[in-house]
């Protein structure tokens, strides 16, 4: 019974729970206007799209890879689908062709990492260079506004609400949940983590899954820049600048280890929402931009060496 | 005579006691062994004697004064080191480097390193292991059984006064096996303490003059062993009596007539083997002998699909087989047990049902999702047919000693019925009563009618289980002999790279 | 031979660097001018010596993405104690508080990647994160516009006629290969990221050999600051943005690997030298205005290359 | 048009003291910590201090990012602040926020460099691009000896994808051709507000193109790193530099000789005036078809359409840049 106890108790999930209902009664106590649903509603609209890149990142962090270039993913398939709208073709197209490219991105760098047995952290350094590199290039980094009202309203409307980016992200946390937890593919990306020779000997497709998880998470930036371009009714080449670290921090926070094999999806949600909250409350109270910086950094390290510090005495009792 | 003394160690791990109340005297000059089952708790103790666990309670004396415990260091100063059970070496570092870790010699309070003379003295080991390796080699891209003689000679080379050695030979062969006796022998002689684990009890009795079993963290007797039979420290160690299985009845004349399962014609990949010709027919355990390094895991990796080969060809059941991977080999009903079970076998920190269930998760699989009471009662048939040894299927893997992590590298195929098993070193760090039930399954298996490509460095295992078996040496089919007309002899003349060169 | 080329990636590195220089300067010889040759070094100076820490941090199994913001950090508070309108420290006491600086930081790094226990990586873009941060509350959105001459000539001044900065460059290099080759540190270093478990059982003091290389890089950092921020004129808070990218990549591209135990000083020479060349290259190519934006990608490209190349040639061996 | 009256009890979620009627205006920089803004936000607060009846917030992203100056303004519509003055690093991005803004009463202003039209009230504008363009094309000619003169030049700018650049280049690019045919602008680039990276490319250019006589540094970072580079190379009075900085950080080339003239316009009082633009809108002292603007210390103001203009721009030489300290 304590054993059970003390498990759940030194769960991340848990952890980060208590961390925000603790964030969340402080914030009652020094602003509580921050609370309203309306605040809270409106203010969330820009977290949708780093949440939808989180899902798959989650998935590769557990298979011990990482991937840095999903900014860059953005900022090509966002470009794509600006150039072909200038060009004159038709908002769905482009939409299209830019989901493509962004699904094509994710596949170079699975090929390569699955493939060329290159670490993840290189390939993608690199990749994150060229494919940001060709978004500058083809656009000669002029921005492309003036997009269709239909195309607009996808990043402004909401629905039941909640802005459809939402929506989008609600629908590939279900299904990938789903996957994860029912399916064997979740048991073989945990057991890539944990041993890849071993997988790849009990006969477990390793460089298909990892190609399928790079193209995923190619094709999840691609949604995520024109939800974003959607919403900022302009597309151009620093579209997702840095977004790569945000993902990162939120997914880690949310106690999946970067060494692989171990973590959740609830728990990357638990650390995106943690983060959210923070970020928007420090800027909400405070005005000071800078002071965002630190708290995040800070928090980061913080909550991590917490969780360590659960574990290891759950492990020693 | 100086003498190292443990009182009333223990330790445990969570809920497992790993050790109880261990009281244990090492005399200088003396090899001493240690038996038990896997899982008995005996790398436990060697462990905190080496300084890298620290006991729950408990004293450890050289020589009547207390030891602090828990720090390498404070042991290796006073001439006590270990070799440990899974090789432990840098495998980016050459063996100089590997051998100097952390007591390098330098000058000039340690701001300049002697490298000539280390190399000197490095060289000089080696040769006193009977061993020719490169010394710029990374130790990591020589094969297994180098590794382990690279940690070996880490061990040796300090001036140490008591020796531990915790399977040192589990992955060796012969020849490597007798280089090294020599030099414990040797150094007994100089007056050093040797504490000796194996699970090869012909070895034990060879060596020791005083042995020592634990059962269950227990220590359950320490006798001379001049006055212990091998049947009666079995029957201490285990509980009970172990019959040696083998197989009994002479070669099948059926299994030869029947078709072949495997084939190979002409296989070869420089430099690891060339024109390999091999026929394995269902029911039948075809035995692979030769020395460390002779290519005989390449070639099983070749047939499981892992690596390419260069040229030849590999029929299964008559067909061809083209672009050929891991998961084609599984599915045309082929299974491997690799030689190094924790870098290829086992995805450690996952549980012990997730591991053992691993090849065949998406036969759990529903339409609702993956049927976890199937899995379980799957993986609890397995870990009670195989007697492995663990608290609760939901265990992690790391938690088991090294047997029990064995069995689950086997249990994990035994249960898809394949045609053909290739198991590479089986065996390795498996304890007497654990081996024998590996041994009835293999036969099990081969009755059944699997065909079995039987690996193993250990001549005994390969002489009584083999249906006919073949030496490897440098790459080269250097003979064939049927049961019958098979030993040790004949084997070990056939392994040597001489021999290889004149037969046809 | 070619397994010779494999263990000495600068060899491959070297060669392509050698070629590159060819075309570009049989296209514009002005390329191969003196004057040239040395800003390119003087531009590669700091990288390079950032380089030297990191490639350590990486070959003991580590890593270590927070220099750019520990640049910003110095570069902010060196600043603020040596500017005539602030604290007018004398030039040899900032400099030895800006050098103290970088090593605590390092050691706080390290103390928090050894002790703590928490991955590297994590910790370090924590740091990242934060110490950018702090450099903006240390800025307090004013500029330091009025460096002291002294400090100015740790930037821009000469010892018989070769920049200072490549004396410190030299300097570092000498002292790594030094530590690298003839030190037990070093290889210990290089044992711990090979192997951490074989290094605990050897008895080696991981967390002391993670919390120096930490440090080690803290103070190289530091070094660095000194000898480039002062190049320039005005000390602003954007100083090193992005130098933790430029430096991971150009030490990855120098053949160490991110698994640790792995990395050698000419090859990580070689990818400093390769990537500072690229931006140059270009420019030099005179390829017009379009090209100004395809530059990133074709230094991707380059990076890229570099790697496959790589991974072409380790397949040859088998 | 401009928005109708905030009704101010349904829209503000922050409550208040009412009976003092203060007015919270956020003034939103594109990046925090540039002593250009720093120093525009000194002439605000002044203002702020002067009107007593204003709560000044100052506050942008430190990364320069659209994406973050838009949840700024989002922010801060919910807080329900009185008026919002933004100087956006892309229009386009910050357009919706803004109109949102608009919607729940918020005045917008924007500042220092012009949001989409319909997204804001007024433009308090320093400067036209056009004029700011010009200006520093004209400087340029005429340190280089005047419109004789050939000779090569070269821009170095911030980011390749920084809006108000890129508009700025156009109309330098335009004017070159129209007016100073023997001016050859040879390259464009990027320092990535990074002033190490503007001193390198500002050398690799002075190599790769031996005959280049001028650069332009068009941002606060770029100029100075521009400057250093020619001044090391020893190129003093040979190769002439120009663009955009604020005085304090070109003093010493001005001195030095380096440098002839620093284009800008007097960022304090921009600062001020934005304030003062937005209390009278707030209060209503501003009302649509204002043909002039009452700006306190600094006299009547034009506004033309719906842009209230600062002026012209300054150039700071040897002679006027000891006046000046921001
Ligand atoms: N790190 C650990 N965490 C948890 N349990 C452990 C750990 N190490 C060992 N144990 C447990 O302690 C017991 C003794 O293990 P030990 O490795 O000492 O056995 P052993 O006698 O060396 O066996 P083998 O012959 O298989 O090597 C086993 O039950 C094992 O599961
Ligand atoms: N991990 C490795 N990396 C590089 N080379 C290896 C590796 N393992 C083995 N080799 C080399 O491949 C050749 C064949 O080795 P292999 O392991 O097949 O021999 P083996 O007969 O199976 O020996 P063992 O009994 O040790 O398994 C040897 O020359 C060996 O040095
Ligand atoms: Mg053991
Ligand atoms: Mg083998």
């Amino acid at each position: 019974m304590k054993a059970i106890f003390l498990r759940t108790l030194s769960l991340p999930e848990t952890f980060l729970s208590c961390l925000i209902i603790t964030l969340f009664a402080l914030i009652s106590q020094l602003d509580p206007s921050f609370l309203q649903w309306e605040v809270q509603r409106s203010l969330s609209s820009h977290i949708w799209e780093l949440a939808i890149i989180a899902i798959p990142m989650t998935l590769i962090i557990l298979t011990a890879g990482i991937d840095l270039s999903v900014g860059s993913i953005m900022s090509l398939s966002a470009i794509t689908a600006g150039m072909l709208f200038q060009a004159g073709s038709s908002m769905p197209l482009a939409c299209g062709a830019a989901l493509l490219t962004g699904t094509l991105g994710g596949f170079l760098n699975g090929f390569f990492i699955a493939r060329m047995r290159v670490h993840p952290l290189i390939i993608t350094l690199a990749t994150m260079a060229t494919y940001r590199g060709i978004a500058e290039g083809i656009s000669q980094a002029k921005p492309v506004s003036g997009f269709p009202a239909g195309f607009t309203r996808l990043g402004q409307d909401e629905w039941l609400n909640l802005p459809f980016a939402a929506w989008v992200f609600f629908i590939i946390f279900v299904s990938v949940f789903w996957v994860i937890h029912r399916r064997a593919l979740g048991l073989h990306v945990y057991a890539i983590g944990n041993n890849d020779t071993a997988s790849r000997f009990s006969g477990i497709h390793v460089d298909r899954i990892l190609i399928g998880l790079y193209t995923f998470s190619g094709f999840a930036s691609a949604l995520a820049a024109l939800l974003f371009v959607a919403r900022r009714n302009t597309a151009k080449a620093d579209v997702g600048m840095g977004i790569e670290l945000g993902v990162i921090t939120a997914v880690v926070i949310g106690g999946v280890s970067i060494f692989g094999g171990r973590g959740t999806l609830v728990g990357t949600c638990l650390g995106l929402l943690l983060i959210h909250e923070t970020r928007e409350f420090v800027s909400w109270h405070w005005n000071r931009d800078e002071f965002i910086l630190i708290v995040l950094g800070l928090l980061l390290i913080v909550s991590v060496v917490f969780q360590k510090l659960l574990r290891h005495k759950q492990n020693s009792s | 005579m100086p003498s190292l003394t443990t009182q009333n160690l223990s330790k445990s791990y969570g809920g497992t006691h790993a050790l109880k109340n261990v009281s244990l005297k090492i005399h200088a000059g003396d090899i001493h062994a240690l038996c038990g089952e896997n899982g008995a708790g005996k790398s436990t103790l060697i462990k905190i004697l080496s300084g890298v666990e620290t006991p729950d309670q408990g004293l450890v004396q050289w020589n009547g004064n207390h030891l602090s415990l828990g720090k390498v260091h404070e042991m290796e100063s006073k001439g006590i080191v270990a070799v440990h059970q899974e090789p432990v070496v840098f495998p980016d570092l050459n063996i100089v480097d590997n051998l100097y870790a952390g007591r390098e010699l330098s000058s000039g309070m340690g701001t300049w390193l002697n490298t000539a003379s280390m190399k000197q003295r490095t060289r000089d080991i080696l040769d006193s292991l009977g061993e020719d390796l490169p010394l710029n080699q990374p130790v990591g891209e020589m094969a297994l059984a180098q590794r382990q003689m690279v940690s070996i000679a880490r061990a040796l080379f300090n001036q140490c006064r008591i020796l531990i050695l915790d399977e040192p030979t589990a992955s060796l062969t012969t020849r490597e096996s007798d280089a090294l006796f020599k030099t414990v022998i040797s150094l007994k002689n100089q007056g050093v303490g040797i504490l000796y684990v194996s699970h090869r009890l012909e070895e034990v009795f060879q060596l020791a003059q005083c042995i020592s079993v634990l059962r269950d963290g227990i220590l359950v007797s320490t006798q001379s062993s001049n006055d212990l039979s091998e049947d009666a420290l079995i029957q201490q160690m285990v509980g009970r009596k172990v019959a040696y299985p083998s197989r009994q009845q002479p070669v099948n004349a059926d299994i030869t007539k029947n078709k072949p399962v495997l084939e190979l014609k002409a296989l070869s990949r420089t430099p690891a083997y060339d024109d390999i010709h091999l026929k394995i027919h269902a029911g039948e355990i075809l035995g692979m002998s030769g020395l460390v390094g002779a290519g005989r895991s390449e070639i099983a990796r070749a047939i499981f699909g892992i690596d390419e080969f260069d040229t030849g060809e590999i029929l299964f059941n008559g067909k061809k087989l083209q672009n050929h991977s891991i998961r084609k080999a599984i599915d045309l009903g082929i299974a491997m047990v690799p030689e190094d079970r924790q870098r290829q076998g086992l995805a450690l920190p996952l549980s012990v049902e997730t591991n053992l269930l691993l090849p065949s998760l998406n036969a759990f699989q529903g339409m609702t999702g993956l049927d976890r009471s199937q899995m379980r009662s799957m993986s609890g048939q397995l870990i009670s047919k195989l007697g492995i040894k663990t608290g609760s299927p939901d265990n992690p893997a790391s938690a088991l000693s090294g047997g029990n992590q064995q069995k689950i590298v086997l249990g994990k195929w035994i249960h898809q019925n394949p045609s053909l098993f290739i198991l590479d070193e089986p065996t390795r760090g498996v304890d007497v009563g654990a081996k024998s039930e590996v041994h009835r399954m293999i036969i099990e298996l081969a009755k059944q009618g699997s065909a079995v490509l039987l690996i193993s460095s250990e001549l005994p295992e390969i002489l009584s289980l083999s249906d006919r078996i073949l030496v490897i040496a440098k790459g080269h089919v250097s003979g064939e002999l049927a049961r019958e007309e098979a030993n040790q002899e004949k084997l070990l003349k056939l392994s040597l790279p001489e021999e290889a060169k004149q037969s046809p | 031979m070619i397994t010779y080329l494999l263990r000495h990636r600068a060899i491959g590195l070297f060669l392509f660097i050698g070629l590159l220089t060819t075309v570009v300067s049989w296209i514009n010889p002005a390329f191969l001018s003196a004057q040239n040759l040395r800003d390119i070094a003087v531009q590669a100076a700091p990288i390079c010596i950032i380089s030297c820490g990191v490639m350590l941090v990486l070959v003991a199994g580590e890593i270590d993405i927070s220099v750019g913001s520990m640049m910003g950090v110095l570069a902010a508070s060196m600043g603020i104690m040596v500017s005539a309108s602030r604290a007018q420290l004398p030039p040899h006491v900032a400099i030895a508080l800006t050098l103290l600086i970088g090593i605590g930081m390092g050691l706080f790094n390290g103390l928090l990647v050894a002790y703590a226990g928490v991955p590297s990586i994590i910790v370090t873009l924590g740091m990242l994160t934060a110490l950018r941060g702090l450099t903006e509350i240390i800025m307090n959105g004013a500029w330091i516009t009025d460096l002291p001459e002294e400090i100015r000539f740790l930037g821009t001044g000469t010892i018989l006629s070769v920049p200072l900065s490549l004396w410190t460059t030299a300097g570092v290099l000498a002292m790594t290969i030094w530590l690298i080759h003839r030190t037990p540190i070093g290889r210990r270093i290089y044992a711990t990221g090979s192997n951490p478990q074989a290094a605990q059982l050897a008895g080696l003091s991981i967390k002391s050999i993670k919390l120096f290389v930490f440090a080690w890089t803290g103070l190289l950092t530091a070094v660095a600051t000194l000898v480039s921020v002062p190049q320039l004129s005005v000390v602003d808070s954007g100083i090193g943005v992005g130098t933790e990218l430029l430096v991971v990549t150009c030490v990855v591209v120098g053949g160490t690997s991110v698994n640790g135990g792995v990395g050698t000083l000419s090859g990580v020479l070689c990818g400093v030298a390769l990537m500072t060349m690229i931006s140059t290259v270009l420019i030099f190519l005179k390829l017009g205005e379009h090209a100004t934006y395809w530059s990133r990608a074709i230094q991707g490209l380059f990076i890229l290359g570099a790697i496959l190349a790589d991974h072409w040639i380790s397949n040859h061996k088998k | 048009s401009p928005a109708p009256p905030s009704d101010a009890s349904s829209t503000q979620l922050v409550s208040k003291d009412n009976n003092k009627k203060k007015i919270t205006i956020c003034l939103i920089p594109k990046k925090k910590g540039l002593p250009y803004f720093t120093s525009c936000a000194k002439g605000a607060e002044e203002a702020a201090m002067e009107l007593g009846n204003v709560e000044l917030i100052y506050d942008g992203p430190t990364d320069g990012s659209p994406e973050k100056q838009a949840s700024m303004i989002e922010q801060y519509t919910l807080k329900g602040v009185d008026v919002i003055a933004v100087s956006p690093n892309d229009p386009n991005v910050v357009a919706p926020a803004l109109r949102k803004a608009r919607a729940r009463g918020i005045h917008v202003l924007s500042w220092d460099a012009d949001a989409i039209q319909d997204s804001r009230d007024y433009f308090v504008n320093q400067a036209t691009a056009e004029a700011i363009a010009h200006g520093m094309v004209n400087t340029m000619v005429k340190d280089l000896g005047g419109p004789e003169t050939r000779a090569d030049v070269a821009i170095v700018t911030a980011y390749l994808t920084a809006a108000n650049q890129n508009v700025w280049i156009e109309h330098m690019k335009t004017h070159i051709d129209q007016q100073y045919p023997n001016l050859n602008l040879v390259a464009i680039k990027p320092s990535d507000e990074d002033q190490k990276l503007a001193f390198k490319v500002t050398q690799d250019l002075m190599k790769a193109y031996p005959d280049i006589k001028g650069f332009f540094g068009i941002s606060s970072v770029s100029f100075p790193g521009a400057a250093e580079a020619v001044k090391q190379a020893g190129k003093t009075g040979q190769v002439m530099v120009t663009g955009l900085a604020t005085p304090n950080s070109m003093r010493s080339y001005v001195e030095g000789g380096t440098v002839k003239s620093v284009v800008l316009w007097n960022t304090a009082e921009l600062g001020y005036l934005t304030i003062k633009v937005g209390e009278a809108l707030a209060t209503g002292k501003l009302k649509q078809g204002d043909t002039s603007f009452d700006a306190g210390k600094l006299g009547k103001k034009k506004i033309a359409g719906d842009q209230v203009l600062l002026g012209d721009i300054l150039v700071f030489t040897k002679e006027n840049i000891h006046q000046y300290d921001f």
